[in-house]
């Protein structure tokens, strides 16, 4: 899987970029995007303004490919692409991005809502709440 | 006893300072390994256990050559 | 609502230009965008290479403005967009642009749904399916 | 008898071949517009009509001064 992992924050135009070499894809005819972006969450006195985002590299791709594999079948997609941030990511910022093409609407939503659910919970990737006051906190997934 | 390299991530590795450190423990298998952890940096049973690359959830025979690794709680996302 | 419609095909970097325009909302979370792109579809011996789009605009202003409304108060979002081409669009191309963000992640894909559907059934738009061999027919919603 | 002014969309207007146009019709509801419609351009039933902006199912009462379009099967998205 290509660029699995990008240093930093996703840009709207690296999304673009996505998007626009799907257009060479004549039997696509619907697309879903889920984009996950950093909040300025408070955490008691504190205000989130950035996530460090780390990962256990080998047993993530492995993750992420059987994820792939299992999609696919699941959903009876054309295209499926997953990106997350490795790094520091600002508030406001993207750090995941996930993208089901498919020839009909019907499943893309579907796809897309469990891909994101199972990176949540099966892939090991950790995240440090950076606050203003320079303290931090591990977030937890809901 | 057995001698094994176990890696750590997340806040696990915040706790324990480092990212990976050779220990040797009594019995050959992952609770020996989080019992180390408790004794050696308070750390409680919600972090979890990766051999060669799978999660393990109970307590699971390991060899020396094994792929250990020590996740706290995954937050992709 | 601005820009509702679009003349021609909707372009990655209109996409990408909106996605940016909501890094300054550090309340959101989660996007969910959904992209409906013309297929090269097969109708008997004919193929289609482009859909031109007309709508009755007055009607089809109204019904959006109508749907909105509901939507927020169904899904609680913190933004939604919706963009619909008017004129040719031409296979591999995109035509209808629905953007909606909150805070969390839960119900955004349902929101996406929702609208798609809302605007497929009760907007006013006409989809002329244009062949390579310049014979036509009337697009049918499914 | 009625004149009302009536705006065609869509296969409508390419069946009409016009998008607009003034009819007189003998009473003012909408189902004396369908049946010019049938009558005049051979439209059947699936078309829709909508009256200042809203779509009607059944025989609607009509004035003058209403807008009144006839629809074709909408295929947005």
């Amino acid at each position: 899987m290509k660029n699995l992992f990008i240093k930093g924050a996703i840009s709207p135009e690296f999304i673009a970029i996505s998007i626009a070499k799907h257009q060479s894809k004549k039997t696509i005819g619907a697309h879903n995007i889920f984009l996950g972006q950093v909040r300025a969450d408070m955490v008691g006195e504190n205000t989130v303004k950035a996530i460090e985002f780390s990962c256990y590299q080998e047993m993530a791709e492995k993750e992420m490919v059987a994820l792939r594999e299992t999609a696919f079948k699941k959903f009876n997609l054309t295209c499926m692409h997953i990106h997350h941030s490795i790094g520091e990511v600002k508030v406001g910022e993207i750090c995941i991005f996930v993208f089901v093409s498919a020839p009909h609407r019907k499943n893309v939503y579907k796809a897309t809502e469990y891909i994101v659910e199972q990176v949540k919970t099966n892939v090991p990737l950790f995240g440090k709440e950076l606050f203003y006051s320079n303290t931090h906190q591990w977030k937890q997934n809901k | 006893m057995i001698r094994i390299t176990v890696k750590y991530y997340g806040e696990v590795a915040e706790k324990a300072q480092k990212e990976e450190e050779i220990i040797n423990i009594e019995e050959s298998n992952t609770q020996a390994i989080l019992d180390y952890l408790k004794q050696t940096y308070g750390l409680a049973q919600e972090v979890k256990v990766a051999v060669n690359l799978e999660l393990v959830t109970s307590a699971t025979t390991i060899e020396s050559t094994d792929e250990i690794a020590i996740l706290s709680q995954f937050a992709g996302g």
